[in-house]
């Protein structure tokens, strides 16, 4: 899922200073299940930021609305008989796609994002969260005993692992764990040795991020 | 100032936290009547909405009262809610609300005591804080 | 299998205070009908009287009510008021009682309590519930929780009963209840066994006069004293004296009034429980008046409990003045003040003058006692109590009739419930074949849906005698709150909790068609099951009810300042009502269980436990964590019993048992589950293995503390107490040499900041031993060095007979110097100690020094609770879920403790409490299935993410993600199992998607209290 | 033994010449004077065959090795310009390729790079575009096929007739596995492998034993990396903190033996001694020496260790 986290209350704030209505949309995808965007997390930020009004003798409302998704057309039209009773502004609460939905849908409103989105991942405990996948465009995890060394070697090498690496974890912090050392050991340990040796080729990238905005048409859907 | 009566909103726990304000009640223990207790089953009941809904009713004061770390009935629900409250005082002091308002504290059945010392302490803290500016704008 | 035997499922209570209320309680859920015979028109006992109880200071009548109304709800006990035995005929499974059932002359079916008639009766008589210290009316009733809840006439005081003339009760009763004609009648019913629970009477000490009792009003016992601090009392617990009613500044308690006293009173024994409650009274006299001087005149301190020598530490503390003297001379002094003289510790003779005096008057046999005792054909002994032997502590000489509580020995209330589920599991035992013939179902009538109404709620204000309305201005909160939202009915009540006001409560449903409940009075914790239990009886969902706690939490702790604690009752009530608004129907279901028990460690406590359980019919998984059974039991020597036999015989009796598995060498690792459905991992000689169970006993030991004074370890001639029952026992032939001297010092290293409980054992040990030795070696030399000799119950008759066979017991006290003891070079050991009376240090050359050092926590009992999820107290002790009244349970539903484990005890209340344990764990698997659901957390499937929050934040591994039940194509969702959600909470506070219910505690609930209380609402629109 | 000599190499006539070859090693100034750079090459010229000249090395910005190289050369020593591949894409890396050997350089030493997070801008975005494997690939097609990575041809005249080097690290965590990634480089066709700095002896002897039983010191030149103590403190600094080089205790212990204006001269005495051993050791061609800001004392260091006059 798409990862994401709350920008911090005073970004926020910096948004809807002088305004006086608010809407906080909430998504019920990834920033659902990532604790970051669900109908909870917008409670608390609309209790947060009505509190901070009412602190300085502010008013300012804030309603708050949580879509099924943001990222799909169709829920962001259920919002409109809400967005058509004039706000000044209207906070997405989902991954960066939402804002661009809602203001593509709604062009007059102000729409701002209220969360950072961070990466691709997956959680590894309650409130741990880790970046998982880069969207190369192109997997090839199968080779790697299952897993990513684009997304999770620092250096997104495909031979490693570098001179770097120690004790299982990556130069960078020891918060990293090198991935090549899971590779590597993996292979090493399952007698798998074979599979190691390949030199793996340099790597086609033009089908990630570095070729530029990407688009998926499937003819056989588009009507 | 002096003639200032905080409302405080205390969360406490029904094993420990709740027992030991009922001790406190047998014990006859005097304590500032500004605080006005809600039960919930486990600190680790404690929601942060509940807090910014206390205050944003109006309370000046708000803590929440669960088992002594260890003691929990529920395992570590004191120590969840003490995370909520440590997370929720960083959000209060971003927004400009004096975190203190907000509290956390840990007792056993048995510390009627050591309960009504704390409502004494915190109302003291709250009290020293003034009146919620959130209160002073709702009267408005 | 309960449809061929013989014998009644049935089972007779004698006694309706404490011990007969848990003895009955336990029956009826193990399976058994249950008649509870009282002889006075109410149950409750002494418990009833009492103010506080030791060493919680809990309100006695706050803990006992519930458990009256229990009794008085179920529907397996039948309360025999008024009624005496007249005789138990047959045998053991098979007996033919008679009773005889004394008039009322009243109706129960048609009283309503409503007290017209004692308030139109003229005659006035002394109240002997009062100690007599008031008076009430010919017709009556004890006191105003009393079960049942019903009026009754004295004949002998009343004045149409004995002359013919007046009859103004029946004239106004409005519920034509009265009958004058009301005969005695005999009934006979059939019953397997007999629970004796009839209590004890409290010492008179008019009957010598020493004390001047009968003449000065200012000479009172204890149990008026009690009376007196009641707020239900004569004074409404004002703290005043009967003379003057003035509130008296200085006051005396002597100890052993018609206790350890032969010569004016023949009463040898200890009665156990009266240097605590002495202690008790002080503390709370204290309490009502910070000024006022306490003293405490005593022989010995016996604080040996639980807490206790805590209790009595904090005493000491709070400034309650100890006075190791014993009063013989009284002299009045004007004003109805008192003077004592007494020789103080210095030897000098003083006189201070007293307000009032307390006799701590000890326990007696009641009076009628040995009149029951013939009509139950059983012995008593030479005391006066039914006669019972140290290994069968709750067995009368005839079988099938089981006596418990202070019927058998003074004793306290821990140790007489413990005696009562004793009693219960021996006199189930006996019966178990006929487990459930006789048991009814209870059945609630149907209960009406509010789904679609909208909320009218009722409100009841409880002035809980004085201990509300004395603060709160409770007319004020009822008017305030007849304006609150949905409020359709508020008004006052004396007593909430009474049964008449229960009553109350239910006929309001009905009449004001309410569909909520609010009752601000004390606290959900006590009283919430009872008024819960009224809305089912009512017709209505249990859960529609909430509780205000304007007592504990408000007029206790706010009695000086009236309008704020009346503000803060408004804004508590109000928070009750906006949440009761928003309160739904909820339904708890049925779950099966595992009907074996898991009983952790062999020693004598587990041994016992794990046997009755076994012998009730259950299945037990008995682990030890050694390869030996039995624990401490065979190193102990007594000269009263044969301990080591009856451990060896308990060991073949546990062996041989078909339903017990023996896991030797073997520690449980992690338990999970619940109540009916644990599973607990344990480690074997076989590695890891799961046992499946319904119940937990945790016996888990003690054992004996190793010092490291006194030369223990360094000088061969220092020696345990276990030691020396190992000289005796074998007879070593040291103990016979001739001049021998014998010395034994208590308290090694107990009592002291280090350690500082008493365990409770060690006094009596050390004389039975002494006196063993004397036995064998009559010129031998005997010192005990002591601090205060804590032999308390018949244990004293030990110590009366080793001081006059010459025994010397020398008193030391741990801040003037405790003995020291050298190795002297003639191979004796020389002991020093100063004499507190010669106030000299005095030498003793010992040959054996025997040290009595206590019993030390199992020092596994961190790995323990920590399996087991329990609590342990400073000392290292389990915690069981309630001092007072649930001695023999863990705060965990399910779990129960036993023996050492639970606080150090002489073996034979080990048993006791073992066999209690037994009772308990019937309780539970008695049944064919738990009750489950109601207050937990109940995810909505269609709000669920399916993010897996609740499954990593539940402290239980409680959620799953399980599949969607209509449609398996359709996205799963959350659910927590309802019989395993310990219902914290923790989920529903983290849920991102505001899935998860918590019932009875939503956060619409929630936030509309809160709101409820910051926010003065408006009053609602006439 | 001899092999085919490929490139104008100096380096690759001394190795092919069977004799001990040695090389040295030259960091470039954060700087654009040239000068420093010839100053410190002096040291070197006559003492070594040819020297390293890394490439921005732990990613903080000096003058690019290539240029660096030129000057170095200046002064009648090759060198071995190092090349990292975080900072170049494959465009970038085979332009330079061509554009160094056209100047004159004859040997390429191919390698990842350490990331910029250690360097003196971690903003910046790392290229990593291939690793030092691919790297090897990359030059050796152009040299031996006439092939940049697209494919497209180079002309007969313009192929990078370059010596192929790269790092090879046996001490590198976890020990395993070191040895397999060794042989992904030979595999990949480079030509001389140098060491990190070698300090333990029985692990760097069971690694080479298992590099000859491979085969793989047949297929490409190994060196071994030297680096002198210069005190006690460099020794335990490297033993603590510095990822994939072991310092054995007994070295350090010896340093600690030495009085302080003795220790450099233990730090020779034990690198010489460790050379000896390299000279005879199984599969071993040659020492890299690393005396990192230290040149001065390469003269005197290779007289020391025998390893002057250079063929």
């Amino acid at each position: 899922m798409i990862i994401c986290e709350r920008k911090p209350i005073d970004e926020i704030k910096s948004f809807i200073d002088g305004k006086k209505k608010v809407l906080l949309v909430g998504c019920r995808g990834c920033v659902t299940v990532c604790n970051a965007g669900g109908t909870k997390e917008v409670e608390i930020l609309a209790a947060l930021l009505r509190l901070d009004a009412q602190k300085d003798g502010k008013e300012l409302t804030v309603d708050e609305f949580t879509l099924e998704r943001q990222c799909d057309p169709e829920y962001v039209d259920e919002l409109a008989d809400l967005v058509s009773k004039g706000y000044d502004a209207i906070l997405s609460m989902a991954c960066s796609v939402g804002p661009q939905f809602l203001s593509r849908r709604y062009p007059k409103e102000r729409v701002y994002p209220s969360l950072n989105t961070c990466f691709i991942g997956g959680a590894l405990a309650h409130g741990v969260w880790a970046e998982h996948c880069q969207a190369c465009g192109n997997c090839v995890i199968h080779i790697y005993g299952g897993l990513c060394p684009v997304s999770r070697c620092s250096k997104s090498i495909m031979n490693g692992p570098c001179g770097g690496s120690s004790n299982g974890v990556c130069e960078i912090s020891k918060e990293v764990e090198c991935v090549w050392h899971l590779i590597a050991s993996k292979f090493m340990d399952e007698g798998r040795l074979a599979e190691f040796a390949p030199i793996q080729p340099i790597k086609d990238w033009s089908k990630s991020r570095d070729g530029g905005p990407r688009k998926i048409v499937r003819e056989e859907l588009v009507k | 100032m002096s003639d200032f009566e905080p409302k405080i909103i205390a969360f406490c726990c029904q094993y420990c936290a709740y027992n030991a304000a009922d001790t406190a009640g047998s014990m006859r223990l005097q304590y500032t009547p500004n605080v006005e207790i809600v039960l919930i089953p486990c600190s680790g009941r404690f929601d942060v909405i509940l807090a910014l809904k206390a205050l944003e009713s109006g309370a000046d004061g708000v803590y929440v009262a669960g088992c002594l770390e260890g003691g929990c009935h529920f395992l570590d629900g004191n120590i969840r809610a003490r995370k909520r409250v440590v997370y929720l005082q960083n959000e209060l002091k971003k927004i400009g609300l004096e975190p203190e308002r907000l509290a956390m504290v840990n007792v056993s059945a048995s510390q009627g005591p050591q309960f009504a010392a704390y409502v004494d302490e915190f109302a003291g803290v709250v009290k020293g804080l003034g009146p919620s500016p959130i209160k002073k704008h709702l009267a408005a | 299998m309960a449809n061929n035997t013989t014998k009644s499922g049935a089972v007779m209570v004698i006694g309706g205070g404490i011990a007969g209320i848990q003895s009955a309680l336990d029956l009826a859920e193990m399976g058994f009908y249950v008649y509870m015979v009282e002889k006075g028109p109410a149950i409750g006992g002494r418990m009833a009287q009492l103010d506080k109880t030791f060493p919680t200071n809990d309100c006695s009548i706050c803990m006992i009510s519930p458990k009256l109304n229990d009794v008085g709800g179920h529907i397996n006990i039948e309360i025999l008021t008024l009624t005496d035995v007249l005789s138990v005929k047959g045998s053991e499974g098979d007996f033919s009682v008679k009773l005889r059932k004394n008039p009322r002359y009243i109706d129960m079916s048609k009283c309503i309590a409503c007290g017209e008639c004692a308030n139109k009766c003229p005659k006035k008589v002394s109240n002997y519930f009062n100690e007599g210290v008031d008076t009430r009316k010919a017709i009556y009733v004890e006191y105003a929780q009393a079960v049942p809840l019903k009026f009754s006439i004295n004949a002998e005081e009343c004045i149409y009963l004995t002359k013919g003339k007046c009859g103004n009760c029946k004239k106004v009763c409005p519920a034509d209840a009265v009958n004058y004609e009301d005969k005695a009648e005999e009934v006979t019913l059939r019953v397997g066994s007999v629970v004796v629970a009839s209590g004890f009477d409290v010492f008179d000490p008019s009957v010598a006069d020493t004390y001047r009792y009968s003449q000065w009003p200012n000479v009172i016992t204890s149990m008026e004293y009690e009376r007196i601090l009641s707020a239900s009392g004569p004074f409404q617990g004002h703290l005043v004296r009967p003379s003057d009613h003035k509130e008296p500044k200085k006051i005396a308690w002597l100890q052993c009034v018609g206790s350890r006293d032969i010569n004016r009173c023949d009463k040898r024994y200890c009665s156990a429980v009266c240097c605590m409650y002495a202690i008790k009274e002080a503390v709370i006299s204290k309490e009502h008046a910070s000024d006022l001087e306490a003293a405490v005149f005593y022989m010995d301190i016996r604080t040996y409990g639980k807490d206790f020598e805590k209790y009595y530490n904090r005493a000491q503390d709070a400034g309650v003045r100890f006075v190791r003297s014993r009063i013989h001379t009284l002299t009045p002094a004007p004003n109805g003040d008192i003077i004592l003289e007494y020789i103080d510790d210095a030897g000098e003779r003083q006189s201070e003058v007293f307000e009032l005096v307390v006799l701590s008057v000890g326990m007696t046999p009641r009076t009628n006692l040995p009149e029951l005792a013939a009509n139950l054909d059983i012995d008593l002994n030479e005391d006066g109590f039914i006669q019972t032997q140290p290994l069968t502590p709750i067995n009368s000489t005839r079988t099938g009739v089981f006596a418990c509580g202070a019927v058998n020995e003074p004793k306290d209330i821990p140790s007489t419930v413990m005696e009562a589920s004793a009693a219960a599991e021996a006199a189930g035992r006996v019966i178990a074949e006929a487990k459930g013939t006789l048991t009814k179902s209870r059945t609630y009538p149907p209960e009406r849906d509010i789904k679609d109404e909208p909320p009218r709620i009722g409100v009841f204000i409880c002035h809980c005698g004085i201990n509300i309305a004395s603060v709160i201005n409770i007319e004020e909160v009822v008017n305030y709150c007849k304006d609150l939202p949905f409020v359709e009915h508020c008004t006052n009540t004396l007593f909430a909790c009474s049964a008449d006001s229960l009553n109350k409560i239910k006929e309001a449903i009905t009449e004001h068609k309410l569909n909520r409940l609010v009752v601000a009075s004390c606290t959900p914790r006590t009283h919430e099951p009872m008024f819960r239990e009224a809305l089912a009886q009512a017709g209505l969902n249990k859960y529609l009810f909430e509780m205000a706690n304007i007592r504990d939490q408000d007029s206790w702790v706010h009695q000086k300042e009236p309008v704020k604690a009346t503000q803060k009752a408004k804004a508590l009530v109000r928070g009750a009502v906006a949440k009761a608004a928003l309160l739904e129907q909820m339904y708890q279901t049925k779950m099966g269980l595992t009907k074996e028990a898991l009983v952790v460690g062999a020693g004598a406590a587990g041994l016992n436990s794990a046997l009755s359980i076994a012998q009730l019919g259950y299945p037990v998984h008995l682990l030890e964590k050694t390869d030996v059974l039995g624990g401490n039991g065979p190193k102990i020597f007594s000269r009263e019993k044969d301990v080591r036999g009856y451990v060896a015989k308990l060991i073949k009796d546990v062996e041989n048992h078909p339903l017990i598995k023996i896991y030797k060498n073997t520690v449980p690792k992690s338990s999970h589950g619940f109540v009916g459905n644990f599973e607990t991992k344990c480690l074997g000689p076989n590695g890891e293995f799961t046992i499946s169970h319904g119940v937990t006993v945790l016996c888990a030991g003690g054992h004996a503390h190793k010092p490291a004074s006194y030369l223990y370890g360094e000088n061969p001639n220092v020696l345990l107490s276990l030691d020396m029952d190992e000289l005796l026992a074998t007879n070593d032939p040291i103990i016979k040499k001739p001049n021998q001297t014998f010395a034994f010092i208590q308290c090694v290293e107990s009592r002291e900041p280090d350690r500082p409980y008493c365990s409770k054992i060690c006094c009596t040990h050390s004389i039975e031993s002494a006196l063993t030795i004397l036995d064998r070696n009559p010129e031998a030399i005997i010192y005990i060095l002591c601090r205060d000799v804590r032999t308390y119950g018949f244990r004293e008759k030990l110590y009366q007979e080793a001081r006059s066979r010459g025994v010397r017991f020398i008193k030391y006290c741990v801040d003037c110097g405790k003995p020291e003891v050298v190795a002297g070079a003639n191979g004796k050991l020389n002991i020093t100690i100063k004499d507190h009376i010669l106030n000299r240090p005095i030498l003793i050359e010992a040959d054996y020094l025997t040290l009595a050092t206590g019993i030390d926590p199992n020092p596994m009992r961190e790995e323990i609770v920590e399996v087991f999820k329990g609590q342990l107290s400073a000392e290292g002790f389990l915690f069981e879920a309630h001092m007072k009244l649930r001695p023999v349970d863990l705060a965990t539903d399910g779990q129960y403790l036993a023996g050492l484990a639970h606080y150090p005890k002489p073996l034979e209340e080990t048993i006791v409490q073992a066999k209690a344990s037994a009772a308990r764990v019937a309780t539970i698997l008695s049944k064919d299935h738990i009750m489950v659901g109601g207050v937990i957390a109940v995810v909505n499937p269609e709000k669920c993410a399916v993010c897996c929050t609740c499954v990593r934040a539940c402290p239980v591994q409680v959620p799953k993600i399980v599949r969607n039940e209509v449609d398996p194509a359709l996205r799963g969702h959350a659910f927590m199992e309802p019989a395993m959600c310990h219902g914290c909470g923790v989920c529903v506070s983290e849920c991102p998607g505001k899935a998860i219910k918590f019932q009875f505690f939503t956060d619409e609930q929630l936030l509309a209290k809160v709101e409820a209380m910051v926010q003065e609402k408006k009053a609602k629109p006439a | 033994m001899t092999r085919e000599i490929k490139t104008k190499s100096n380096l690759e006539r001394v190795l092919a010449s069977g004799a001990f070859a040695v090389t040295g090693e030259l960091g470039p100034p954060r700087s654009a004077d040239g000068s420093e750079v010839a100053h410190k090459a002096k040291h070197l010229v006559g003492n070594v065959d040819s020297v390293n000249i890394t490439d921005n090395q732990t990613a903080v910005v000096r003058m690019s090795s290539m240029a660096a190289g030129l000057l170095v050369q200046r002064e009648g020593l090759q060198c071995n310009m190092q090349m990292v591949t975080r900072d170049r894409n494959r465009i970038a890396i085979q332009s330079d390729i061509m554009g160094a050997y056209a100047l004159g350089i004859n040997n390429l030493l191919c390698l990842t790079g350490d990331h910029q997070k250690f360097g003196d801008h971690p903003q910046s975005k790392n290229v990593f575009d291939m690793d030092a494997i691919g790297l090897i690939q990359a030059v050796k097609s152009m040299r031996d096929d006439g092939r940049l990575l697209s494919g497209q041809e180079l002309p007969p005249e313009g192929r990078p007739k370059i010596f192929i080097g790269a790092a090879y690290n046996p001490f590198a965590d976890p020990e395993k596995y070191r040895i397999h990634r060794t042989a992904k480089k030979v595999e990949a066709g480079v030509d001389f492998l140098q060491s990190q700095c070698i300090y333990d002896m029985p692990r760097f002897r069971a690694f080479m034993k298992e590099a000859v039983d491979m085969g793989l010191t047949e297929k490409a030149y190994f060196m071994a990396g030297v680096t002198p103590f210069k005190n006690l403190g460099m020794a335990r600094y490297m033993q603590k903190n510095v990822p994939g080089i072991l310092v054995p205790d007994d070295f350090v212990n010896r340093l600690k033996a030495a009085p302080k204006d003795k220790q450099a001269e233990e730090g020779m005495k034990i690198a010489a001694e460790q050379i000896e051993e390299f000279k005879t050791m199984p599969g071993l061609k040659g020492v890299h020496l690393m005396l990192i800001e230290w040149e001065h004392m390469v003269p005197e260091f290779v007289k020391l260790c025998n390893l002057t006059p250079r063929p």
